[in-house]
């Protein structure tokens, strides 16, 4: 498998400020590549990099092996799906469609012929006349979509495209998006601040910190052996323990990630704490218990017996479920 | 229930007042109307003497009055156009990313119209007097055109900042070269707000005295010929029947520019 | 003196390749088919704001040439204009005639070639404001007084003196003139005040309203002063001074008798009178720009403006008197003997006219007050300083 | 999908490669962009204005009248003559008063065209004020005059209804003495207020409809009052547009040469005093420093109102 985009220490500052700082990077083709982060952590920076509305200050960027330092937006054959659309508000659903083959100069039948089979793609099947402001915000996502993969590009970049979507429209889309990038054998990258949808969605995913890449790998990968203290904070729930705590449990001195459905409670153990919180979650409850300065969170599935508010209690699991790593 | 009050209409002492203010603002105009009608000729009393409506013919059959209106017409057309253009790139300019001087800039656009008039066509004409350049059509146009490049370019500011960003990087992502993006997203979106623009840019040039007395040499637009008139009447009821013939000639293009502006803050909130 | 000056120009002019500056037109040629005018609003008339009043259309049928005309509203724009250049003629004032002389641009008239001179009236053949060293330097146009405008209802009787404008007093009607007197706005009006002071105070010793020292300046701001309290609004338009004599309750002011005769015309209760001070006044002369286009028109032009309706009708139109006396009473135009006589004809001698106030005057060098300084203070003196 | 094409399209024709250029070097395009503004503004206007403050630094002769083309402060020592700061002071004391009354006239038309008036109602308060903005200023100012005069409509209005004290009394205030309301500063003062009214409410209207209807049912909400949310809530958001309406008010007042001159008791304000220096005395130097006046009065009352962000709401 060629790489579909590779990133060689790229780094994009904006004055003081190292939005992007030294990521290397290799998207397979036909992959699924989620970007994660927080805001601000330069995962939108790297996209518009592939886009080419940002130049990097240092480093080198391919797209199938063609370096890009002198392309152009308009020049790669790379489309994006942007997180507020972006649709022309003048042109109706089949002109937006169709604007990608109408500047390359495809004739008119034969242009709305393709965004009509674009659309059904998306199942906007007769939509075409409409203008973007009478879309719901579920169509205006597929509208985007359609009008992305029209010009049939070699990578889809997506930034954040069900950020504004409802919780039921989005899990909907997830599998739909899911099933297109299967179907189209496309590149897609894309960025999310949603763990759940960057596990869910993605065969590989990078995780972004500040900059730079904390972690890149499968989304079992990350979830299961986070490589920093960041990475464990950021995706799914684990418990982080300092240096101290590990080695009470019997560990190395070092920082570990504790996943809250191993830790189990017990009458008796080498670390006991102070329950402060509890939340029921349906198959089962979420336990915080207060050692020291940190808190750890235990999953008791239903059925078990929960301790009240306030009561003492040791924190027991297997020693080989602690993941070891970095400080950052 | 006091709080619920602020769904109510407006409070009866603020119908009063905002009424009675827009009358304040046609009453002058009444008398313009007025006195377009009245049989005396050159000094004006109330109420006045006697009504006719002659003066509609004799301001038709008056030749003086032709060539300033041409030329004012042809002036406020040049100036729009030019300020149009300028105003546009300027926007277009300040769109963009920040860059070393923006505000210098944007204070230098605001200037011509907050620093009085009579600054602007004193300072042009004595740069006219050192550059020895002639007064001529030009000389008006280039005075008036300062003046009206703010109002374009407010008009397209604020509706640049109302469109999308997006939609300009989306057509550049779609292939478009910026040419094409211009023609295809640009100008169908800005487009009502620059011809708004236009429109009150006209507006303003063809009813400029102030900084066209300084500008115009030996020609004269239609207000330097209303002041001539004013100052020296021989029929002054004319100016009057100018003045109501201009008014109404403007009822159309304002309301115009107002349906073209307000369709423009309708479709804002799309996008997200 | 004169011939060495004329030589040395000559030379002058030869030496720099420019048109004759001192040189006279010495025939008049074929017309080249248009003449541009630089003219005082209503001066050059083409019938367009009322049929009666026309004195170019044929003038053009019969010369071949197009009159273009353009207004000046200041004879600051009129020098402004003329350095401008483009022009052929200019009609100017007093104030300005000596400026375009001394600035180069007009030329001499050659008055052989106008048939007409002959019939100016004599007062005006030399006059000082277009006659420098005995060379001529335009042909006399029209002229009039700055009249005492006054309100026959509150006077039954002609006031004598220039004081109802100058000092608080109780007119006949029994009320005080405070606020309802007016006085020109515009700098030259000091002259009026030092003419009043010249009848009134001969202490101080002004010989002419246009050259004061100092002291008689100061004097005559401080006249000024007073007169700022009687006076609700000064006139700086005719028209707008009409309104006021109309709507204002205004019954005496300086004024010209433009606008006396159009609201006599109009039946209103308005007289005028030169009182026992004198009177100001002005006398506009057509002068030809030093690099005219089109010097066989502007004769043409010159000889028009003389030999035609145009002294007789314009002094109806504007309330002034003709520089050809013949005019009002030859029938060639609207104007009378009488029309001429209310328009101050036979006034000539209590009129002194327009003329910009240097430093360097009769009184010595650098010794008057020159005008602009007459501009800043009298600023003031309207201002209430 | 089969994929045929290449990840970076050719170039076709210049279009796309001068687009290329833009984008390698963004402030190539800029340059583009800013330069004609720029040397329209920047070198002509700018220049011409430099040209005149120039010769704010020159002097008249004393003498012959003729301007010396000589740096010195003599014409800004005459500038602080007694006579002239009155006319400073005048102009600025009346650009204030117009200003402010423009102000609280504008709120309540801006207000109910931004709030209440709907549809049609909208459009035509929209017409109503701009109608009488674009209809001819000359016009306007010399119907004012006949409204304003002794024997004009407003006296004959008062004497109709008996209320002609009101008048009267007006024109005894100290400071406002004329024969009628159109010799007096109160007149000046009243048509420098109708004329520049339109240029306040625009943009305070514009400002007032940027202030989302949510934000005062928020306010209401939380309990306050009618008179509380106005004071607290709508007043702080329209500012913007007040101070730019001001912006216009203020200028339009110091600049103005032609009403002073039709209407009140012929003292000077500073657009007069410019106007008639460098017409009628040829004093350019004094007429340049006095131009100086209201350069620095509007650029220090830019800088303030783009601080409170006013110039967005122009």
């Amino acid at each position: 498998m060629t790489s579909a985009v590779e990133f060689q220490n790229v780094s994009r500052h904006f004055g003081q400020v190292k939005a992007v700082d030294g990521v290397d990077l290799t998207i397979a083709e036909g992959s699924f590549f989620a970007m994660l982060g927080p805001s601000g952590s330069g995962k939108t920076t790297c996209l518009r990099l592939i886009s080419g509305f940002e130049k990097p200050t240092n480093g080198q960027i391919r797209i199938f092996g063609e370096d890009v330092s002198n392309t152009p937006p308009h020049l790669r054959n790379v489309n994006t799906v942007f997180q507020d659309y972006a649709l022309f508000p003048h042109l109706n659903v089949r002109d937006n469609v169709a604007y990608g083959l109408m500047v390359k100069g495809v004739a008119r039948g034969q242009r709305h012929a393709k965004a009509e089979e674009m659309l059904a793609l998306v199942k906007l099947d007769g939509y075409g006349d409409r203008k973007p402001a009478q879309l719901s915000g579920g169509q205006r996502q597929r509208v985007a979509l359609a009008r992305a993969l029209v010009n049939e590009p070699r990578v889809l970049l997506l930034d954040e495209p069900l950020g504004a979507l409802d919780l039921k429209l989005r899990e909907a889309m997830q599998d739909e998006l899911k099933a297109l990038q299967h179907r189209l054998g496309l590149t897609f990258v894309f960025v999310t601040h949603d763990q759940h949808e960057a596990l869910s969605m993605a065969d590989h995913l990078a995780v972004f910190n500040e900059g730079r890449i904390a972690q890149i790998g499968t989304p079992q990968d990350i979830y299961d052996r986070p490589a920093t203290r960041f990475v464990a904070d950021f995706v799914g729930s684990s418990n982080v323990l300092p240096p101290a705590l590990t080695r009470a449990f019997g560990g190395p001195e070092q920082w570990a990630s504790l996943r809250p459905e191993i830790t189990r409670l017990a009458a008796a153990g080498p670390v006991t704490g102070t329950v402060t919180a509890l939340r029921y979650l349906g198959s089962g409850t979420r336990v915080v218990i207060r050692t020291g300065e940190t808190e750890i969170a235990a999953l008791v599935p239903s059925g078990q017996p929960v301790p009240a508010e306030g009561t003492t209690t040791a924190i027991a699991f297997d020693p080989q479920a602690l993941h070891l790593m970095g400080e950052t | 229930m006091r709080s619920d009050a602020r769904n109510d209409g407006p409070s009866l002492l603020l119908k009063i007042t905002a009424i009675g203010g827009l009358l304040f603002l046609h009453l002058p105009i009444l008398f313009i109307f007025l006195y377009a009608f009245t049989t005396e000729e050159r000094t004006y009393q109330f109420p006045p003497p006697g009504l006719t409506t002659k003066w509609f013919a004799v301001a038709w059959n008056r030749p003086d009055i032709w060539p300033p209106l041409f030329l004012s017409i042809k002036v406020a057309a040049i100036a729009t156009v030019m300020a149009m253009i300028l105003g546009t790139l300027a926007a277009a300019a300040m769109s963009r990313a920040r860059f070393f001087g923006r505000d210098q800039l944007s204070l230098l656009i605001i200037l011509p119209i907050a620093l009085p008039g009579v600054i602007t066509g004193m300072s042009l004409r004595s740069a006219f007097g050192i550059m020895d350049i002639p007064f001529s059509t030009w000389t008006i146009v280039l005075g008036h055109a300062t003046f009206c490049i703010v109002i374009v370019y407010n008009n397209a500011v604020a509706r640049m900042r109302r469109l999308s960003g997006g939609i300009m990087e989306a057509s550049a992502d779609l292939g478009a070269n910026s040419f094409q993006t211009f023609r295809y997203i640009l100008m169908p979106n800005l487009g009502s707000a620059l011809l708004a623009g236009g429109m009150l840019a006209f507006a303003l040039s063809f009813d400029e005295v102030i900084v066209t007395t300084f500008t115009a040499g030996q020609q004269s637009t239609l207000p330097i010929w209303m002041l001539n008139e004013l100052v020296r009447p021989r029929q002054r009821p004319v100016t009057n029947v100018v003045a109501i013939v201009v008014f109404a000639a403007t009822f159309v293009p304002i309301l115009i520019a107002y349906y073209l502006t307000r369709g423009g803050s309708e479709t804002a909130g799309m996008g997200k | 003196m004169k011939t060495t000056r004329l030589m040395a120009t000559s030379i002058l002019a030869l030496v720099t390749g420019l048109s004759p500056v001192l040189a006279q037109v010495t025939a008049i040629g074929a017309p080249e088919g248009q003449v541009n005018i630089v003219a005082w609003p209503g001066y050059i008339e083409r019938g367009e704001t009322m049929a009666e009043f026309d004195w170019v259309t044929k003038f053009e049928e019969a010369s071949g040439c197009k009159v273009n005309v353009k207004t000046a509203n200041t004879s600051d724009e009129m020098v402004a204009l003329m350095n401008e250049g483009g022009f052929d003629l200019v009609t100017a004032s007093g104030d300005a005639s000596l400026r375009l002389v001394a600035g180069d641009r007009v030329q001499p008239i050659n008055i052989d070639l106008i048939p007409s001179w002959s019939t100016v009236d004599d007062r005006l053949k030399s006059a000082p404001w277009h006659t420098v060293d005995g060379v001529h330097y335009g042909v006399p146009y029209m002229w009039g007084p700055n009249v005492l405008m006054y309100n026959t209802e509150v006077f039954p009787e002609p006031p004598t003196s220039w004081n109802v404008v100058f000092e608080e007093m109780t007119l006949p009607d029994g009320k005080s003139n405070k606020g309802r007197v007016q006085a020109y706005d515009g700098p030259i009006h000091v002259a009026d005040a030092a003419q009043y002071l010249m009848f009134h105070k001969p202490e101080l010793g002004i010989t002419s309203p246009y050259e004061l020292n100092d002291e008689q300046y100061k004097a005559a701001l401080d006249l000024l002063r007073v007169q700022r309290n009687l006076t609700s609004r000064y006139w700086h338009d005719a028209f707008i001074q009409m309104d006021d004599f109309k709507n204002e309750g205004v019954v005496a002011s300086g004024s010209w008798p433009f606008q006396v005769n159009l609201l006599k015309g109009e039946g209103q209760p308005i007289a005028s009178v030169i009182p026992q001070e004198g009177a100001t006044g002005w006398a506009d002369t057509t002068m030809m720009h030093v690099n005219a286009a089109n010097p066989n028109c502007s004769y043409l032009w010159m000889e028009h403006s003389l030999a035609s309706n145009l002294q007789s009708d314009l002094s109806v139109w504007f309330g002034a008197n003709p520089s050809v006396p013949a005019a009002c009473t030859d029938g060639r135009g609207m104007q009378t003997a009488e029309g001429c006589t209310a328009n101050g004809l036979d006034d000539f001698e209590k009129i002194r006219f327009w003329t910009t106030p240097v430093s360097n005057c009769s009184q010595g060098e650098n010794v008057c007050v020159p005008y602009y300084r007459w501009v800043s203070d009298y600023i003031g003196v309207i201002g209430g300083r | 999908m089969p994929m045929t094409t290449s990840a970076i399209l050719p170039a076709k024709g210049s279009a796309d490669r001068l687009t290329g250029t833009f984008w390698r070097r963004p402030n190539l395009l800029l340059l583009l962009l800013v330069t004609p503004p720029l040397l329209w503004l920047g070198v002509v206007y700018l220049g011409s204005l430099a040209a005149l403050l120039l010769q704010s630094f020159y002097s008249i002769d004393e003498f012959s009248g003729v301007v010396k083309e000589e740096f010195t402060l003599k014409t800004y020592a005459e500038l602080f003559r007694a006579q002239n700061l009155d006319i400073i002071l005048r102009t600025v004391v009346m650009a204030a008063a117009v200003t402010l009354t423009c102000a609280i006239l504008a709120f309540p038309i801006a207000y109910y065209a931004a709030r209440f008036a709907k549809g049609h109602w909208k459009a035509a308060f929209y017409l109503g004020v701009m109608l009488p903005l674009w209809s001819s200023y000359l016009v306007k100012v010399y119907a004012w005059k006949l409204i304003l005069a002794k024997e004009g409509v407003l006296t004959w209005a008062a004497d109709g209804t008996g209320t002609g004290f009101v008048i009267e009394g007006l024109l005894s205030v100290p400071g406002l003495e004329g024969s009628s309301l159109s010799t007096s500063p109160f007149g000046t003062f009243l048509v420098f207020v109708y004329i520049w009214l339109p240029y306040m409410i625009l943009p305070m209207q514009a400002a007032l409809e940027r202030v989302p209807t949510s934000m005062l049912e928020a306010s209401a909400d939380l309990g306050a009052t009618r008179r509380q949310t106005f004071r607290t809530v709508i007043l702080p958001l329209a500012m913007p547009g007040v101070i730019a309406g001001s912006i216009f008010t203020f200028s339009l007042t110091l600049g103005d040469y032609i009403i002073p001159q039709i209407v009140g008791n012929s003292a000077r304000f500073i657009g007069l005093t410019v106007y008639q220096l460098q017409g009628t005395a040829g004093n350019i130097p004094l007429a340049a420093a006095f131009a100086v006046v209201p350069i620095i009065i509007m650029l220090i009352y830019l800088t303030l109102a783009k601080r409170a962000g006013a110039f967005d709401a122009l």
